[in-house]
């Protein structure tokens, strides 16, 4: 097949069940939700498990999410990956991994989940590998797999835990239950989210997510930022009826959230290769999500969801693009005033970072504000200061990275400078996309102010009551609502100036890498935790590999067992000896073995 | 009468016994043996067992010991020195051999052997009664014995022949 | 009937040796036509229970000897696996010349019938003399084709394997004299048996040591990487493919029937030793550079799983154990076969001088991936259904112990996918830059092979149909002793 | 029968004993073989007794085996000696340590 069948086929599928998703949302819409089996997978004794669907409010959302944005990402392939010779390999992956992020997102239980959790684990692996004869890219793809699956661990056992509490794992019996708090629950709720750690790249299992960085960047913008990433949150605002029933899972669904946020933001301050710090912005991005998962506001967590993957699939695509233009280079020190060069991209990307950085009307800051305002009522004032902190970081560090490309003067070679163009229609066109979207997707979720003002609904709250609902929380007063607004637009203006006059104005460069120093060295070395879990956990255990195999396998198990050999072997030798050849020497024991018997006969 | 043969052939035979033993020559030890043997051919008849006691000479003094004899003489291993044994051996060979003698008494001492149910019939040892026996329970077994003597001529006239790769150039140029 | 699956093989061994120049084909056809009848027994198969097929002739009446055969589920699949895995195994070994080939196909062919009399075996004696049986055409291609060392590490192997069946001989002898009235080895006479508690333990013991040895469960497991290291592929292959299975059948038609009440104690050593395996075998796995070597351990590790959720008498721990079987043994036979084609093309196993295979033989590099995502159990291939129940059964017995044998997911991962990257990925050198792709023949024998890793994986529930009555039975067995 | 089966057994087993002192004394292999004619004639004494005690001929046929077995013996015995001699020039037992593990 040539490549722009291939191209068309493999985006017109996507569309295809684009086109179908938006037809199972119109009739959950008008009907309800409605769940369909298959067949029936698995029945072995008390376990019965349908392949089985269910589409309600909840997956729709998901399932627009998920082939909107994989068709512009599909489309946007075709442009991209035009001359790579694994050109039809990335399409079969990309759909494999459509069709396992739909089946995570449609399944009717946890299992049928658990199938399309691991399945774009899978994908993401081979999509981060894709460019195999690079060795670190397959060792990063190794360990994004190796690193979700020990969450999968995590969600099996809860897997297993949860049929044991309620002898099912459909949706239906397990969260239309009546619950109440207890131990198990707790447990289950744990497991689940140590699943979601691994999956949605939160402490300590994140460090696979920037690695991630080594596939082609539509994979970046499709997998591991707008959609397989989120399908932790997806999982905890599915069982958010169980999460309600454990307020300690909740808190440590908060704080870790937290901590991922703050974290992530700090690293992403400092680096400077253009997909790791949107890698780390969209871990700390999760990071805010699960902070609205942990106060209980799933709708809101959701939402985030929706906004985030609008904006940061556009910031990705617009790095490709950078990236495209530049010939492959990566390192926003070596760029600069691309915004002449590349009149489209520039905007789309500017939009994005307005986006992500919360500035109204922009969809980020909807969905940010309300994490914001769900926070101060649910989480404390610890939290929500921690996250309005986070907040600044996120505007500083995307401030940082547009002013560092696009703006000033371009720092890279004459020949790179000669190459620089805009990028091919195909290109372009998601970016437009997906930068409308941005700019108007916040008004799915608008605050409560608004609603009383312009009257507006929370288009989404209403919508997704019927799965989740957001814990109650006193209404929020206006003069804060206002005062959030008031407050966010004067520091991002503020912070805009800043940076801006940082970076161009005094023309100050991030400084090569030899030439960090202290905190600096720090953050652009990640906090070192890479090393650390390397030398926790790797070696320790390749070291125990090899220690289990020299020390204990060969001389304690295989010695016992040659043990045995050498002891009938040397037993021998040595009852040989008796052997002497001397007959009288036989004929004596002959005699004295008869008087033995005799004497032993006639004791007895 | 018959308890003092019975002492004078037991002691015989023990004396001469013990002399096979200690004899310095191979040759007074064959001699002694003939002499047993003629002690227990004696036994034999005292208990009424004269077929057993004639056959007894012949095969043994008449065919065994003449062929010890032979063997001897052929060979010319008529030497008194036969070459010494370890004392301790020697030593631990005569306690083993009185030791296994105490233990059998002993052991013998303590049985009860049940008395004779039928009455004595004195013609079980003679020839007519024994045939019967032999050719009439027994003839499998004797049949196999044949077959066992065969067996041992054979083995005895192969293993005495020379093997002709042992015949030297040497004895070929004689013949 | 079932009777000809063990004596196709044994008269085409016989008559390999008369009609030597048409050895590779007379050994193919007799293992497909034991193939047709196995699925010819399965397309006649009732599901409710019981043995069929079978039939139960004396043969020394004062010693209570029958030769009692039949088919149920439990076996059935076994005799699936044992079938299907022949042929291609035969035809997998058709890449290299072997010195003496009437002998190699009919040793191979006696294994067969070995194989499918020890799963059909309905009386003690005759299930340990085949069970013995196999062990000597497997013993004599080891260490007849074998490679650096065969004699010192197949001599251990026979030795090692066959001291543990004679501590099963001496259970079964046990048992046997146990039986009332005219003694029987009658597996029914056998099960009827009721022992004490102490009488048990030592049954379950010795019946452990023999299958714990085959299978093997640490500690009892350090003949194995080195028998299957030095042996010729396709004996490598019957090893591990078929013949641990033996183990594990034996744990299930033999041991957990004739000592229920021992599973409570005993047992559960037993259990946490193969739990212990599953994480030693692979984390040792992890460490080596031979790629037949990380496979061997590997398969310590997966069997580890099998008999930690068998012997937790559960439903699920037996049905996965069960499934687990078929996709253990037609993963690992894959993987072989794979390891067998790399050695063939360029002459050794050592990983770090491969690499970059995906680039010349790119078919290959999928095959290989598919058969190791079901060898990783990725959900909707073969491996994970298995994996899931066992580990659900091994749940039901503890958390704890769960979460140690689920640690198998994440070290599975770990070398099975340092092995393909190491083989596949990365830039080629100068040895591997020529790699041959698969031909017709291997590429249709992997082929074949990818078939069930992903449609039982999809759809496992007819598998899973075949034996569930007759483990629902084995269990009320269980459970009644109790 | 005036003398009592006891006597017989006394005196085999002397007898017995003389010939496995003999064996255990002497280093002639021939000498040696003329004592287990001594012990087997001791066994044969037995038997004859005891065939008399019970009146029962079976144990006379038995003597007669038993002298069959002895005359092969003795024949083949003799005959591996020559042998043994014609290749060491000696029947001392101490030759025959081939049999040393």
């Amino acid at each position: 097949m040539g490549k722009s069948l291939v191209g068309m086929v493999g985006s017109g599928v996507v569309l295809g069940s684009f086109i179908l998703s938006v037809m199972a949302w119109m009739q959950v819409k008008e009907s309800g939700a409605f769940e369909a089996n298959a067949f029936t997978w698995l029945e072995v004794g008390s376990l019965h498990i349908e392949f089985g669907f269910l589409v309600d409010e909840l997956s729709s959302l998901m399932m627009l999410i998920v082939t909107g944005i994989g068709f512009l990402i599909h489309v946007y392939s075709v442009g991209y990956m035009h001359d790579d010779v694994g050109f039809h390999k990335f399409f079969a992956y990309l759909n494999l991994f459509i069709f396992s992020m739909l089946l995570l997102v449609m399944g009717s239980n946890y299992l049928i989940l658990f199938f399309g959790w691991e399945g774009v684990g899978l994908c993401s692996y081979l999509l981060i590998g894709f460019w195999y004869k690079n060795k670190e890219f397959g060792k990063a793809a190794r360990k994004a797999f190796i690193m979700n699956r020990i969450g999968d661990l995590g969600l099996l056992i809860g897997m297993f835990m949860l049929f044991n509490e309620f002898g099912s794992l459909n949706y239906k019996d397990v969260l239309g239950a009546g619950l109440s708090s207890s131990y198990a629950i707790t447990c289950i709720c744990i497991l689940f989210f140590i699943g979601a750690m691994g999956k949605s790249a939160q402490i300590p299992l994140y460090t696979w997510l920037p690695d991630a960085m080594a596939g082609p960047t539509p994979v970046s913008a499709l997998i591991h930022a707008a959609t397989m990433v989120t399908a932790g949150i997806y999982l905890v605002a599915r069982s958010g009826v169980l999460y309600t029933a454990s307020p300690d899972a909740m808190q440590l669904v908060m704080y870790v959230g937290l901590a991922t946020a703050t974290f992530a933001a700090t690293i992403g301050l400092k680096q400077n290769d253009i997909k790791k710090v949107l890698a780390y912005s969209t871990v700390s991005q999760l990071g805010f999500m699960f902070v609205a998962l942990g106060v209980g506001a799933y709708t809101t967590a959701m939402f985030h969801v929706t906004t985030h993957a609008f904006f940061k699939a556009l910031l990705f695509l617009g790095s490709g693009s950078v990236i495209h233009a530049m010939g492959g280079e990566q390192d926003i020190r070596k760029m600069g005033g691309l915004k002449k060069y590349l009149p489209i991209t520039h905007l789309t990307f500017l939009i994005g970072t307005l986006a992500i950085a919360g500035i109204p009307p922009l969809a980020g800051f909807f969905s940010k504000d309300e994490i914001l305002t769900n926070t101060y009522y649910g989480g404390g004032s610890f939290v929500f200061i921690m996250l309005c902190i986070t907040s600044v970081l996120t505007a500083i560090y995307m401030l940082r990275l547009y002013f560092l490309t696009f703006r000033g003067s371009f720092r890279g070679t004459r020949e790179q400078e000669h190459h620089l163009h805009e990028s091919p229609l195909s290109m372009t066109l998601p970016l437009i996309v997906l930068a409308i979207l941005s700019v108007v997707g916040g008004f799915l979720g608008v605050p409560e102010w608004m609603e009383h003002k312009l009257g507006l609904h929370h288009t989404l709250n209403g919508w997704l009551g019927n799965v989740v609902h957001n814990a109650a929380h006193p209404a929020v007063t206006e003069m804060f609502e206002y005062t959030l607004l008031a407050v966010s637009i004067a520091i991002l203006f503020i912070l805009a100036l800043a940076v801006r006059t940082f970076y161009i104005s005094r023309k100050t460069l991030p400084e090569p890498d030899e030439e960090e120093i202290g905190i600096v060295k720090l953050l652009s070395h990640k906090y070192y935790i890479d090393e650390l879990y390397d030398a926790i956990f790797v070696r320790p255990i390749q070291s125990l590999g090899t220690f289990l195999h020299d020390y204990i396998e060969k001389p304690v198990i295989d010695g016992l067992v040659n043990g045995f050999g050498r002891l009938s072997k040397s037993s021998g030798k040595l009852i040989r000896l008796l052997q002497t050849g001397n007959t009288e020497f036989y004929l004596l024991g002959m005699v004295l073995g008869i008087i033995v018997i005799f004497v032993l006969n006639f004791i007895m | 009468m018959i308890e003092i043969l019975f002492y004078v052939l037991s002691f015989v035979s023990i004396v001469t016994g013990l002399m096979v033993v200690f004899a310095k020559s191979p040759i007074h030890s064959v001699l002694s043996l003939i002499v047993t043997f003629f002690a227990i051919a004696g036994q034999y008849i005292l208990l009424n067992a004269q077929f057993l006691a004639i056959v007894h000479i012949i095969v043994y003094a008449g065919a065994i010991m003449v062929l010890f004899l032979f063997v001897l003489m052929l060979l010319n291993l008529n030497k008194e020195a036969e070459p010494n044994k370890d004392i301790a051996m020697k030593l631990a060979g005569v306690i083993s051999a009185s030791l296994l003698m105490v233990t059998l008494t002993g052991a013998l001492h303590g049985s009860v052997v049940p008395e004779a149910t039928l009455a004595v019939n004195t013609s079980n040892g003679l020839v007519k009664n024994l045939g019967q026996v032999l050719f009439k329970d027994f003839v499998v077994p004797f049949e196999i014995s044949s077959l066992l003597f065969l067996a041992a001529m054979a083995g005895a006239v192969l293993l005495g022949k020379k093997h002709p790769s042992q015949i030297t150039d040497s004895e070929i140029q004689k013949i | 009937m079932a009777i000809l699956l063990v004596l196709i093989p044994l008269l085409s061994a016989c008559s390999l040796l008369l009609a030597k120049g048409m050895a590779k084909s007379i050994a193919v056809v007799s293992s497909l036509i034991n193939l047709g009848l196995t699925f010819f027994f399965l397309s006649q198969f009732n599901n409710e229970g019981g043995f069929q097929f079978g039939d139960d002739l004396i043969w020394v009446e004062r010693l209570g000897l029958h030769f009692h055969y039949g088919i149920d589920g439990i076996t059935l699949l076994l005799l699936l696996l044992t079938n299907v895995l022949t042929p291609i195994i035969l035809i997998g070994s058709f890449g290299r010349k072997y010195d003496n080939e009437a002998l190699f196909y009919g040793l191979i062919l006696l294994m067969n019938a070995g194989l499918n009399g020890v799963f059909m075996s309905l009386d003690g004696l005759l299930f340990y003399i085949f069970w013995e049986i196999t062990l000597l055409p497997i013993w004599f291609i080891c260490a007849i084709w074998g490679g650096h060392d065969r004699i010192r590490i197949t001599l251990k192997f026979f030795i090692y394997t066959f001291a543990g069946s004679l501590l099963m001989l001496l259970a079964l002898i046990y048992v046997y004299l146990q039986t009332p009235g005219i003694h029987s080895f009658d597996i029914t006479a056998l099960y009827a048996v009721k022992l004490t508690a102490a009488e048990q333990c030592w049954i379950f013991w010795g019946f452990f040591a023999a299958f714990a040895i085959k299978m093997p469960v640490w500690p009892f497991h350090s003949w194995q990487p080195d028998t299957y290291t030095v042996s010729p592929a396709p004996g490598t292959m019957l090893l591990s493919g078929i013949m641990l299975k033996m183990g594990i059948y034996g744990l299930i038609r033999w041991m957990m029937p004739l000592a229920p009440a021992a599973l409570k104690d005993s047992g559960q050593i037993a259990i946490w030793l193969s739990i212990a395996g599953i994480v030693y075998a692979a984390i040792i796995a992890i460490r080596q550079q031979d790629l037949k070597r990380v496979v061997a351990w590997s398969s310590i590790s997966h069997v580890g799983l099998i008999a930690a959720g068998i012997m937790t008498a559960t439903t699920a721990g037996l049905q996965g154990g069960m499934l687990q079987m078929l996709a253990h043994g037609i993963n690992v036979v894959g993987l072989f076969l794979v390891i067998e084609m790399i050695e063939q093309r360029l002459n050794i196993r050592d990983m770090s001088l491969l690499g970059g295979i995906a680039k010349p033989a790119p078919k290959l590099a999928v095959l290989f991936m598919i058969i190791m995502l079901g060898s990783v159990a990725v959900p909707l291939t073969n491996g994970f259904v298995g994996e899931f129940l066992l580990l659900n059964g091994v749940f039901q017995f503890g958390i704890w112990a769960a979460a140690i044998a689920g640690l198998t997911v994440i070290f599975c991962a770990v070398y099975m996918l340092r092995i393909y990257q190491l083989t596949m990925f990365g830039e080629t050198n100068q040895l591997t830059a020529t790699t041959p792709d698969v031909n017709p023949r291997e590429f249709w024998l992997l082929a074949i092979l990818c078939v069930p890793v992903l449609f039982f994986g999809f759809y496992p529930q007819p598998l899973l149909d075949i034996a569930r009555n007759d483990i629902e039975n084995l269990l009320k067995i269980i459970a009644v002793s109790n | 029968m005036p003398i009592s089966i006891d006597h017989y057994v006394y005196l085999s087993t002397v007898l017995f004993c003389i010939g496995v002192m003999g064996v255990l004394l002497r280093r002639n292999a021939i000498v040696l073989l003329m004592c287990v004619e001594l012990m087997l004639n001791a066994v044969n004494l037995l038997m004859a007794a005891f065939s008399t005690h019970f009146n029962d001929p079976s144990g006379q046929v038995f003597v007669f085996f038993i002298m069959v077995v002895a005359a092969a013996e003795v024949a083949v015995g003799l005959a591996i000696l020559v042998m043994v001699y014609r290749h060491a020039k000696s029947v001392d037992i101490g030759l025959f340590n081939k049999l040393k593990g």
